[in-house]
């Protein structure tokens, strides 16, 4: 699979017909996802906004799954200097964020309701406002930069440094409210769920999963064509 | 000791742009080479690529010793000097603070750096602030080094366009010896050098490429 | 070895006569901190709750002010050339360079940060474990903002692009150096978190280097 | 006139150049923000607290992180003999440096600030008042930071050393600010202090540039 | 708009060192003086003092143009191009932003800049980084302002160093031409320069004084 898809060659044909599949597959699982998501009834203490659920709880996973995602091209466009590798960085971060982004926001707009406030500063939501700003300084650092290999390179080497980092950031948030008071009225283990909202919760995050893959192959495949455009733009310039 | 290096099908490319490619050149010691082009040619580029500062896109550097080839870093790190375009100065510093750094970071001791800092002429400003000096005296402070500690492989960036004219004599002086003593040269250079040198022309300029 | 002695050397002149980092981040220092009672419209009762939390919080921003210099200036005039053909590996400079910084800068400051807590109406008795957790933390800020320091290296964007990599690096030191105090104060065990804090310090000490080495010869190439 | 409008435009383009000035600028404030409540505790009250000193807090170190690019650069790149020969007095190219370090700098990060403010827990009302200040006092940053910036122009001692000077001129604001927002916040009369403060920085804007004018001339000769 | 410039009697002080003392200098329109003299000779300090960056600490500098002599000030703010050892030019900004900037800050417009550009050769370079040009093609852009903006007082500190033959030759061209349209130029120059110049010692060096 990887063999196949380091290949330039390859990955653009592979990917020109895996992209719309998976994107299909996303829309499906969507779908059914929230149609279950609808027939389950209210929840007794929380009411509609239950519904939200739905669409916070994958993305707040995937703001974790992508960025490890990016470490991963990371460190392989780092290692073997892999173009692949490191468009697929480039292409996997705006999506990481805008996942994180959304779990801040519908958690928050949850929040407001369940815990009335839109805002609390627990370990859980701090470490992912923290994971946030990774995001954004990969972002910014890599357009800060001229020099589309440099910029690669030294975005590839911080988004290691936080691969690192990360976990560490993590458990240090949970330790440091832990020390403190706890404050919130957050249940950090979450909810125990009921089947009627676990199952539509499984499909969307699978419907999530999917959709980024698409989202991913998409963006990766416009680098690719971006490169080649540059390239070919040089040559014309002589 | 490095007694040679042999340059073989080298390429370069900045950016996307293909610099130099299959560059191939053989230095022997005692030798000098002038590298000519045009700008933008790839002259710096090509002198950075041998120190090690940039990575050839294809081709190597072989630097050969008394006893057989020498790790291309080890070479660098231990027996080679480049003077770049800049004079990498720290304006704030006096003149002698930083001859006398860049003496003992590339080998050299507290006294060959006064005795180049004096062949160079700069005895009476050591104690004024790099800031101060005028154009030639800052390359010259940057020069001081070739002269304070000895290293065989002179990789050398136009050293010479701020010197005045009797200063260039005195340089021509120290590269002399230097090939004299069994070092080797190669140097980009506009102007002919005050040595003898084998002129060789660098890639296309940023009209070809 | 030699090279590492020679780099912290000069790090250290420059950044004590020339750079005027230690002295402006000092300057910073207290202004900042005598910012804050009058930003707090001076109820004391409130400060002194916050105050150890907030000298701690300003010590690790002041750390972020004379991180531009660290390897910009040497990258702009030529002299990283220099230093990246010495005799020491670029890790070795990059390790003298952090601790340079250290010994110039945050050092400096945590040496000066009781007088800030005192001042703002936290009790004496903090002053060891407000020192110890400066000195140890500030090795950490010194060499993570190294690391983005080197990396922003050729951006066109200095200081807050700096600050913006570094500061979520900055969590775990501020988190555990809080903590720590925080327990000091209430007489809780506060060898815990300080052990953290160590740990982690000594971890970015010895792997920040490497980063920095690594973002600097990208920069140069 | 044209003069003026040149360097602003140069200006602006520089600093808003690459990682683009709003999302740096947001970065910058929540990353700083987030690290707030790990020093000080979760405990709302603290933070509310000390909210509006940390805005302020964010501001000064900001403007402070950006003063390296405002004169040295030019000067040691040469750019500021040019600047200096051409068409519009150096008094001119001054004002407008300042007046693009705040429109690029310490303008975005008042306009985040309630943002902020409010997740640090303060009412959502006192948004109008915090972002006035912040405009208002932003700009006096920017000018006295520039002074210093321009003070310390190749001086003997160099680096950003001599902005120490002007460190104490930035503690007025924040207590006419703190003031302001305090007795907005109280439903009290906040216009006093806000005029002051609007008196403050407006003598800033007004003489600074004179002197970093003159600071700069003599830098060159 | 100068027709000439009479230096009388000006002496320049650095630090506490008397540089250059009682120099006398009348410069006409279509006239090129070229400033020789051994490093630290005061060559780049004249230059500065003549546009008025260093105070000089006696005598002055006379401005003439057509209807009698003008303010120093203006002439040079309106009149004058200084091309010191730097290029002031922005690393990270794009050579067509800095040549842009340039010549509309001494009074061009963009049609003129581009042109300007398109004659030193920077055409295809004009959307790079300058941080990513090559020395000489540095040197060219902070050179286009002399031709995207007219400005009648040229001086110049060692304008030609870094350019390859090519690039000297049409430098030279660029002179001639300014000059045959009245223009004066004031250069230092340790090489000579490729028009006609009346050649002026200064001072005496670090060694004297
Ligand atoms: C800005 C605010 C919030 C953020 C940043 C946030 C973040 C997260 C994160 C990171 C996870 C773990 C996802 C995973 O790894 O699978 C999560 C799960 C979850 N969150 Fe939130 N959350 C927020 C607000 C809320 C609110 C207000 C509620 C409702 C009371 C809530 C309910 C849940 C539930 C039920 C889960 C799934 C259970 C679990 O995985 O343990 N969250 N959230
Ligand atoms: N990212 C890039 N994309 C395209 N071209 C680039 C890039 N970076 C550098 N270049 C080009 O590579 C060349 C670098 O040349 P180099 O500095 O080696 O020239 P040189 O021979 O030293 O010239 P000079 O005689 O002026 O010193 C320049 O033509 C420059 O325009
Ligand atoms: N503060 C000072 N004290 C003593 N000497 C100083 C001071 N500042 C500058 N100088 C000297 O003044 C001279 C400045 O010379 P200037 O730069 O004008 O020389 P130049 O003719 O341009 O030389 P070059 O040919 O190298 O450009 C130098 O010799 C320098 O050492
Ligand atoms: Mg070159
Ligand atoms: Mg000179």
């Amino acid at each position: 699979m990887f063999q196949a898809l380091v290949n330039p060659e390859r990955f653009m044909a592979f990917s020109r017909w895996a992209a719309p599949l998976l994107g299909a597959i996303a829309l499906v699982l969507a779908a059914a996802g929230l149609f279950l998501d609808f027939q389950a009834p209210p929840d007794y203490q929380q009411g509609y906004t239950v519904h939200i659920m739905f669409i916070h709880v994958p993305a707040a996973f995937m703001s974790e799954f992508v960025y490890a995602c990016l470490g991963v091209a990371s460190f392989l466009s780092l290692v073997f200097r892999h173009a692949l590798a490191t468009a697929a960085a480039r292409a996997a971060a705006p999506l990481g964020a805008g996942f994180t982004l959304l779990a801040l926001i519908t958690g928050s707009l949850w929040g407001r309701p369940t815990w009335g406030t839109w805002w609390v500063w627990d370990p859980r939501l701090t470490s992912v406002l923290v994971l946030f700003l990774f995001y954004v300084g990969y972002m910014a650092l890599e357009s800060a930069i001229e020099d589309e290999a440099k910029a690669a390179r030294a975005a590839a080497i911080l988004a290691l440094v936080g691969l690192i980092n990360l976990p560490i950031v993590h458990y240090s948030v949970v330790w440091w409210n832990s020390l403190h008071q706890r404050s919130s009225l957050l249940r950090t283990d979450g909810p125990d769920m009921p089947a009627v909202y676990l199952a539509p919760l499984l499909l969307m995050l699978l419907a999530y999963m999917a959709g980024f893959g698409a989202l991913w192959l998409v963006r990766v495949r416009g680098e690719v064509w971006r490169r080649r455009a540059a390239v070919l733009a040089m040559r014309a310039a002589g | 000791m490095i007694t040679a290096i042999s340059i073989e099908s080298l390429a370069v490319a900045r950016g996307d742009r293909a610099l130099i490619s299959g560059f191939n050149l053989t230095l022997d010691a005692g030798e000098a080479v002038a590298l000519a082009g045009r700008n933008g040619a790839g002259k710096t580029s090509l002198l950075r690529a041998v120190a090690g500062l940039i990575r050839p896109s294809a081709g190597r550097v072989v630097f050969h010793g008394e006893d057989g080839e020498i790790a291309a870093e080890d070479a660098v790190a231990r027996d080679a000097h480049l003077i770049g375009h800049q004079d990498g100065l720290k304006l704030s510093r006096t003149a002698w603070d930083e001859a006398l750094f860049q003496a003992e970071w590339t080998g050299g001791t507290t006294a060959s750096a006064r005795a180049a800092c004096a062949r160079l002429g700069l005895g009476k400003l050591l104690g004024l602030q790099v800031r101060k000096l005028s154009a030639g005296q800052r390359r010259r402070l940057a020069l001081a080094r070739l002269a304070a500690s000895p290293r065989s492989l002179w990789l050398l960036d136009e050293p010479m366009a701020p010197l005045d004219r009797d200063q260039r004599g005195v340089f021509g002086q120290l590269m002399a010896e230097h090939l004299a003593g069994g070092g080797l040269i190669l140097a980009a250079a506009h102007d002919p050098l005050p040595i003898a040198a084998r002129p060789i022309e660098v890639g296309g300029g940023e009209n070809a490429g | 070895m030699r090279g590492f002695s020679l780099v912290l050397r000069r790090e250290l002149a420059l950044s004590w006569a020339g750079g005027g980092g230690p002295v402006l981040a000092l300057g910073f220092y207290l202004a900042m901190a005598s910012l804050l009672p009058l930003a707090l419209g001076a109820d004391p009762a409130r400060m002194v709750a916050v105050a150890p939390g907030f000298a701690w919080l300003v010590l690790a921003l002041a750390s972020l002010l004379s991180l531009e210099r660290m390897f910009e200036r040497d990258f702009e005039d030529g002299a990283l050339d220099l230093i990246a053909l010495g005799p020491a590996p670029l890790e070795m400079t990059a390790l003298a360079k952090g601790l340079a910084q250290w010994a110039a800068i945050t050092g400096p400051l945590a040496v000066l940060a009781p007088i800030v807590v005192v001042a703002l109406g936290a009790p004496l008795s903090l002053a060891p474990i407000v020192v110890t957790c400066g000195l140890i933390g500030g090795l950490s800020f010194c060499f993570l903002g190294g690391v983005g320091a080197s990396l922003s290296l050729g951006s066109r964007r200095g200081g807050v692009l700096i600050a913006l990599i570094v500061l979520p690096l900055f969590t775990p030191p501020v988190i555990f150096g809080a903590g720590a105090i925080e327990a000091f104060g209430a007489a809780l065990d506060w060898r815990a978190p300080l052990l953290l804090l160590c740990a982690y310090s000594l971890a970015a000490t010895a792997l920040c280097p490497f980063a920095m080495a690594a973002a600097a010869r990208n920069a140069l190439s």
